[in-house]
């Protein structure tokens, strides 16, 4: 190579933007290439032998040309997936108050757990008969649902909480049609998580809103007002999105059986309430429940998560298959809609669900038992009130008193500062924090929705709390430019989404060979 | 207890802190008459010890498919994972963050999920794929609710060669969400002339390649007929290691291609979690579901990557979005994807050539146990064998010989009697000619 | 608290010197107090059951008072250590050509396969008979490593490097001792690594250093004029510190032997030659190799390694125990000095040796094969080479011609310029590179010293080339104020060492009753 | 091959650029005769799962203690390993590091080293650690060469309690080194009287608590009695969990304490890698062998650490330096330092406790075996029985009923026949109610 500079010229950047080294790296942060940027042809990172001389019984249906993909060695893709992974932050690295995210801790023995070749490397469809073990933990974990809901039954099958709720709605429509009635209309407050219109509207429903009242709570008049012969159900979160209890939640469930609805309960803040409130003695028919949020199964960077729905007796009898059930010789799994299941919804789901995620949630358990679940939710509520505590002053709290496992403010402390709540997230994020939750629920202006959970130390609060109170100050002292340019520290700072969003590119495309030429 | 960090102190000088005199205070919007005063009949804490014992306890009843010999397939396979792959997805800031939200500090979720999104349009031979869905079977149900807005039709032909519980799940969503869904049926020789049943209300055919009988087939000539009366063809694929062998799902001129990753980077699980694959044709990207990642610029001219195209999605649209979908299988992903990097070119079309090899050589060897024979006239790396006898009983006395001898076809379609003695049968590279001749040997035995 | 600013207090720095933020962090790069300062009496990770109440047996000795160990839950625990890794360079985040320690890839494979129970879950004090698998692997270990150097025979047990050293020498001296010679000196090349010295004075010799010549081999001559009867052993690493191979080195042997002497030859280096040459065939006695460098297990920020010591038929009687022999019923462990390990020195190590790093090796080689062993070599010296290449018109070779797996530069380059290596170093820092070895060896004035390994690509070692000439350069633009400031992108800047050393402080006191109060 | 990045055009470019013509040119200057034409005899290139196959098969022909009752301890335990400590561990920027030579960018390492050299000096009660030995033999036989080098003495008194292991290394290096070693006789009743064998040429006593029999003792009036005669008490513990219940060396006056970190966070791995422990008095810290981290401030003022005091080692003071040992067990030392962090000072107590109490079960339900008796008037968590028949064909007999029985004294102190039916066992947090019944049963079998 002639001019070795062009080597490293891909990350450079113009030395006043911070940018100040050759590599355009700084330190430990290192930027890394797309893998397609660092194919040598024939190389691999896997070596296998040489496939035996056979026949082709593919019967011509082969792969013209090659695929397209990079060769890469094992060193190289180690650093290539080490290098990315530096530039997330996670739960690991710091508090991560993503409202309505319930980011607390992952055990590492559940990871283990999940690893056992006894759970991992089993088939779904091998007999069923050298399986007793798998069905033994599910129906543990079953078994720990109902008891931590007082619910009749549980449906396993789910993938996430929006597949749960999918799943509910489909076991409502169901239940009216064996009433034999057609109701069209769902009832979803304001402040719901997207998930919920479009679940209900995905399965064939309109959507008609609630208001919430002065408090951040559902309108008891307004949702009476709507409630009638041919609403199906409402959706409710509960503790809600604003982080409130919905104290009139038993006059609601009444008002709700009383017009011949379902209650649907969104279980994503379950962890507010686990140990100390079982949801069937709200009233509520059926509520999904986040495995990957009250039972600390990772994200994962966005899965895979796992939405177990927990049902009362009436909707019970509809659940998807497959159920777990006991049998005469043990347990037995029923993977059809007849027999005891004849009045399932069917399935919803390949194989039996997210078994890895059962294994993780049911050690998750296993290890606080009763006691420590119900330390996690007033942990939870306690940490998110000493956050309120600690920021009333300095920000504004959306709503009066006291809050559940999460705290929301609105933005009007920022009120003609010139910072958005967006700018002031972005300058949390060079102060070593990932943003709360920002403009959701969308009943207050500019929403900030913290969540600490039970695993915050009251330490890392304090901290928490003297930093988001310092920046507060200097948004009012006037600093707004400081805000407009956060983030400077992180990987990137500002992208600009709404480029992406015009132009939309979303893969790579091999160089054109005449941009190439002019390289 | 080793997972909360307050301490008895610390609770009281927060309740301090708060104002308040105990932590009940702060559930005083709970309804008296839903609170529980004591500890529900569940039981008390556990160190890592006793859990760990007891989940091992568990995991030791089940007969786990690396300690014999195994056949099983279906939808879900047995690969060689790397090392590598295991450890790089348990790191924490993989494992342990969320969605990527926050660009700035999410740049290796999202540069990896594009990475991911090139790799699975390349494979599938597709324009654009989406960051993942939940496994192959919601995938599939999903690709034919967004045939459905496209062609604002209502009706989609299911082949008789998809897998059943893709058939199923897809059943489930048009009961509820109201479409029509016609069940060829099951296929096993793969004769079945779709294309005669398209008709002018018919959003899609769903054809899955290599099919669940293990048949391959080029579909080139339905995608045409589909297109001519104006539906979609959307082709599955659930073993995607075939990707490395047969011609792509793109060149036969599919639409939507929904799939199943497994193969690649994760374990059997008992069937999940797993991956969902999602591509499509760059013109209909604003109709598809899911996580979307795509390129962009930082505030000083960097290359960086962020959600995009969000106005498909619940969080933005609510009930107008395209799906409901929000969490999806971003970890599966990564495990496929840093599988599919570490094999490459080289790698992935020497993997599926030996995949391809070691099926040949069980076809051949269990063709010639006597009364059995093979159905297919194709296949790649599983094929359906004809047994004299009904399967579910055959592969229940083999695993008492330790042997996991494949799936009978009734667990898929129960009550089929013509189906009956059909047997599913799977190699992979894991296959070795002692598992071949195992195999035979206790099949011989079983069917004497 | 009243003032929560005092809670992110600790880690403020001078907006000035870059740590803009309220918190000290930035970014992503985020400060971490010690554990001890993370504290909350009675706290714990790990559950534990509550002893059975018996009669204490201790007899009284029972300890008095708190240990003074801090109380951290397991979330805290995770994080900070999380945090810390955060804090270092690695070969799995990018180059790391720090010369003479063979900083290459650590697959994988081998950690998983030391975990396996049958492994690592064995006692060294069970039966022999229940262990056969844990002797055959050792056994094999032995076979692969007398294969590639050899040699007749292998001492597993050295805990690395310099262990392995002493081990040889041990030899040597019985094997002198043997015969009824007291020999006392032991001659050391300049350019040798400070455990070879080091080593020859502990086992009681005299250490005479032997100069290098011009083009960085050992002055022959000299040596010659060395040798005599009161020589117990030259001690020469080949290839040697400056990359070098020591192209006399069987007419060294020769005169080595001539005297009556042991060849010791420290194996460091054996990465540039493994699977082309066998050391046997240099003529040397003796050698160490460190499984940790040629055979990739992991340093692990500095240990554990393994050092096994390849012997020839001279030398093997007196290989420590324990030994693994091939006996009637399969193998054996020999773990005295008798019977047929009658003449060994005896016992260096408890227990085995290195258990956990032997099956990382033998998985490495299997993986390799007497092929990519080879290769391993080969590539590793053409890297080290196009280092050279690429950057010996900018910066200034130690030695003419072209080098093994490792090259030397001195600071010629830099004279005048105000920047020393030191400095140079740095900025490399900066650049997101791990510096190569500095100052050593001491034959070459500011030397730089670098080893690339096999494991990096063709591009890495190009963007790598790309950022020294860029450096240097900026060096001999006059640029020394920049040099001297560097590392500014770090987790930290440069340390000041000599206070350090002056005032040490080497653990974490906890803080004055009266400082407490003042804070 | 999947480790190498460099291709075929790669290398032939390279050499190009280089400007050689092959690789061969660059081995020029080894000798002809010395130069390895083709490839020797040893296995071609395998592939992952071959590698794996080969050596699962391998490891599946050892007993697995923890799949068994087990009892074995003498210097390795098996104890609880928390599942994050192995997670942390294998964290990349940890496992693939170096000696943190560049301490901007080693921070990570330093810290750790830092704390982990605060934990020892607390839990041995000594003023200063130092960042680990190979293991404790290792660093008992440096200890003594420190106590030489500090009393300008040559003979050392190793107690009959010490580990045999300990005690032959530390012979090795006397023969070699050129000191005297002398070596009590093995002592299980913990009876012997050492300060009456010290005198002016004596540097130092070693003994080892609980020691090797399993003896627990207060040696507050032998270190009176070495400092009396200018000699140096050198503690040696391997079982470093007793520290949370016994005295510490520190409070009994030791000058230098070597020991066995294993216990904590470290798998039994077959006796290695381990972890050596190395703590002494602040005076004489220039004396120490091993690395040292220290705290200092960077040119920001900001805290941070560095290795200090290298004017000790090798690197530096080449043949005049305290030790010649370089690499140590940098990551043996992690985790047992994150395993300290996670027990806490809660945690520790309590698993010292319960240690102690398992223990003292065993030791109960044994002596009611049928001519079996407890040697011990004190233990921690082992102990030694006398047999009415040799130990070691007693044990022989206990692992083919799958019971590792523990450590017949004459694997350790082969050839005296007083020892001969000596048999020492140990339970830890692991052992189970169960398993001591299990042993109890089988010894009575073997026994009768
Ligand atoms: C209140 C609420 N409901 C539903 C969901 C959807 O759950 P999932 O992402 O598991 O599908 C979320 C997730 O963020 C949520 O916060
Ligand atoms: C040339 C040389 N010799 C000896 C050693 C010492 O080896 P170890 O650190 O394994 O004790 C090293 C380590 O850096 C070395 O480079």
């Amino acid at each position: 190579m002639s001019d070795w500079s062009q080597a490293v010229s891909q990350f450079r950047t113009d030395p006043k933007s911070g940018g100040a080294t050759v590599s355009g790296n700084r330190g430990l942060q290192i930027e890394e290439a797309l893998i397609f940027e660092q194919d040598a042809p024939g190389r691999t990172g896997v070596d296998l032998p040489e496939p035996p001389a056979v026949k082709s019984r593919l019967g011509g249906v082969t792969r013209e040309g090659p695929i397209g993909l990079p060769g890469l060695s094992e060193p190289q893709v180690v650093r290539h997936y080490t290098r990315l992974s530096q530039k997330n932050y996670a739960i690991d690295t710091g508090l991560y108050p993503l409202g309505s995210c319930t980011m607390k801790h992952n055990p590492r023995l559940n990871e283990r757990m999940a690893r056992l070749a006894g759970f991992a490397d089993i088939h779904p469809l091998q007999p069923v008969s050298t399986v007793p073990g798998a069905l033994e933990l599910m129906d543990q974990l079953a078994h720990w649902l109902k008891t931590l809901t007082g619910m009749a039954a549980v449906a396993l099958s789910p993938g996430a909480g929006a597949h749960g709720e999918l799943c509910g709605i489909m076991c409502i429509r169901a239940a009216l049609e064996a009433r034999g009635e057609k109701r069209t209309r769902v009832l979803v407050p304001e402040s719901a998580h997207g998930t919920n219109p479009a679940t209900a509207a995905a399965c064939g429903f309109t959507v008609d809103a609630i208001p919430a009242n002065a408090d951040g709570r559902v309108d008891v008049a307004a949702l009476k007002a709507k409630l009638g012969p041919d609403v199906a159900a409402l959706m409710l979160t509960n503790p809600n999105t604003c982080g409130l209890f919905e104290r009139d939640i038993r006059e609601i469930a009444d008002a709700v059986h009383a017009a011949g609805a379902f209650f649907y309960c969104d279980g994503a803040n379950f962890n507010a309430i686990v140990g100390r409130v079982r949801p069937a003695d709200l009233g509520i028919d059926v509520m999904h429940i986040n495995l990957h949020k009250t039972f600390s199964t990772p994200h994962g960077g966005g899965g895979p998560g796992s939405g177990p729905v927990v049902l009362a007796e009436s909707l019970a009898p509809f659940a998807p298959t497959p159920w777990v059930v006991h049998g005469a010789k043990g347990f037995e799994l029923i993977e059809r809609a007849q027999g005891d299941a004849r009045g399932s919804i069917g399935r919803l789901k390949g194989n039996h669900g997210q078994m890895g995620m059962f294994v993780r949630a049911l050690s998750f358990m296993m290890s606080h038992g009763a006691d420590g679940l119900r330390q996690v939710a007033e942990d939870a509520v306690l940490n998110a009130n000493y956050l309120l505590a600690g920021l009333k002053d300095e920000l504004t709290p959306a709503f009066p008193g006291t809050c559940m496992h999460e705290v929301l403010f609105d933005d009007h402390f920022l009120k003609d500062t010139g910072v958005s709540t967006l700018d002031f997230a972005k300058a949390m994020i060079d102060e070593g924090y990932h943003p709360m939750t920002m403009y959701f629920p969308l009943v207050v202006h500019g929403a900030l929705l913290m969540e600490p959970t039970e695993s915050e130390s009251r330490d890392s609060l304090d901290a928490f709390i003297a930093v988001l109170r310092a920046l507060a100050k200097r948004a009012k002292a006037g600093d707004a430019e400081y805000f407009h340019g956060c983030p400077r520290l992180a990987p990137r700072r500002r992208l600009d989404e709404t480029l992406a969003a015009r132009k939309p590119v979303l893969r790579w495309h091999p160089p054109q060979p005449d941009r190439q030429a002019a390289e | 207890m080793r997972y909360l960090s307050l301490t008895t102190a610390d609770r009281q000088a927060m309740l301090a802190a708060i104002g308040v005199s105990s932590i009940d205070a702060l559930f005083a919007d709970v309804p008296q008459a839903a609170r529980l005063d004591g500890l529900l009949d569940l039981p008390k804490a556990q160190g890592e010890l006793e859990v760990e014992r007891a989940l091992s306890a568990m995991a030791a009843k089940n007969l786990v498919a690396g300690s014999v010999p195994s056949f099983v397939g279906a939808g879900v396979y047995r690969h060689h994972v790397p090392a590598a792959v295991d450890h790089l997805i348990q790191r924490g800031e993989f494992l342990t963050s969320y969605t990527p939200y926050q660009p700035e500090v999410s740049q290796g979720t999202l540069q990896m999920l594009f990475e991911f999104q090139t790799q699975i349009a390349l494979l599938t031979g597709m324009d654009v794929a989406n960051a993942s869905m939940y496994d192959g079977a919601t995938a599939c149900a999903e690709a034919v609710m967004m045939a459905n807005r496209l062609t604002r039709r209502k009706k989609a032909i299911l082949s008789g060669g998809l897998h059943s519980h893709y058939r199923e799940v897809t059943r489930t969503h048009a009961r509820f969400v109201g479409f029509q869904a016609k069940l060829a049926e099951p296929d096993p020789e793969a004769k079945e002339d779709l294309a005669a049943q398209i008709d002018a209300n018919t959003s899609c055919v769903v054809v899955q390649n290599p099919g669940t009988f293990g048949q391959v087939r080029d579909y080139s000539a339905l995608a045409d007929a589909c297109h001519k009366a104006g539906a979609l063809l959307i082709i599955v694929v659930n073993e995607a290691v075939s990707l490395g062998a047969v011609k792509s799902p793109g060149a036969m001129g599919a639409d939507i291609v929904a799939g199943e990753g497994q193969s690649f980077g994760n374990a059997l699980n008992f069937g999940g979690p797993h991956l969902g694959l999602f591509a499509t044709r760059e013109r209909y990207v604003r109709q598809m579901p899911g996580r979307l990642v795509g390129e962009t610029v930082d505030a000083d001219g960097r290359r960086g990557w962020v959600l995009t195209l969000s106005t498909r999605e619940q969080h933005i649209r609510r009930e107008k979005a395209t799906s409901n979908i929000c969490t999806n299988s971003g970890l599966c992903a990564l495990a496929a994807s840093i599988h599919i990097s570490l094999l490459g070119e080289a790698g992935l079309t020497r993997l599926a050539a030996l995949n391809h090899a070691k099926a040949t050589m069980l076809a051949d060897r269990l063709a010639a146990v006597p009364g059995v024979s093979v159905v297919n006239d194709t296949f790649f790396n599983e094929f359906t064998l004809r047994l004299p006898k009904p399967a579910a009983a055959v592969v229940e006395r083999l695993a008492r010989k330790r042997i996991l001898g494949g799936v009978p076809i009734s667990r898929l379609h129960p009550g089929k009697s013509a189906l009956r003695n059909l047997l599913l049968v799977t190699a992979t590279e894991m296959t070795t000619e002692a598992d071949i001749e195992a195999f035979a040997t206790a099949l011989t035995q079983v069917l004497s």
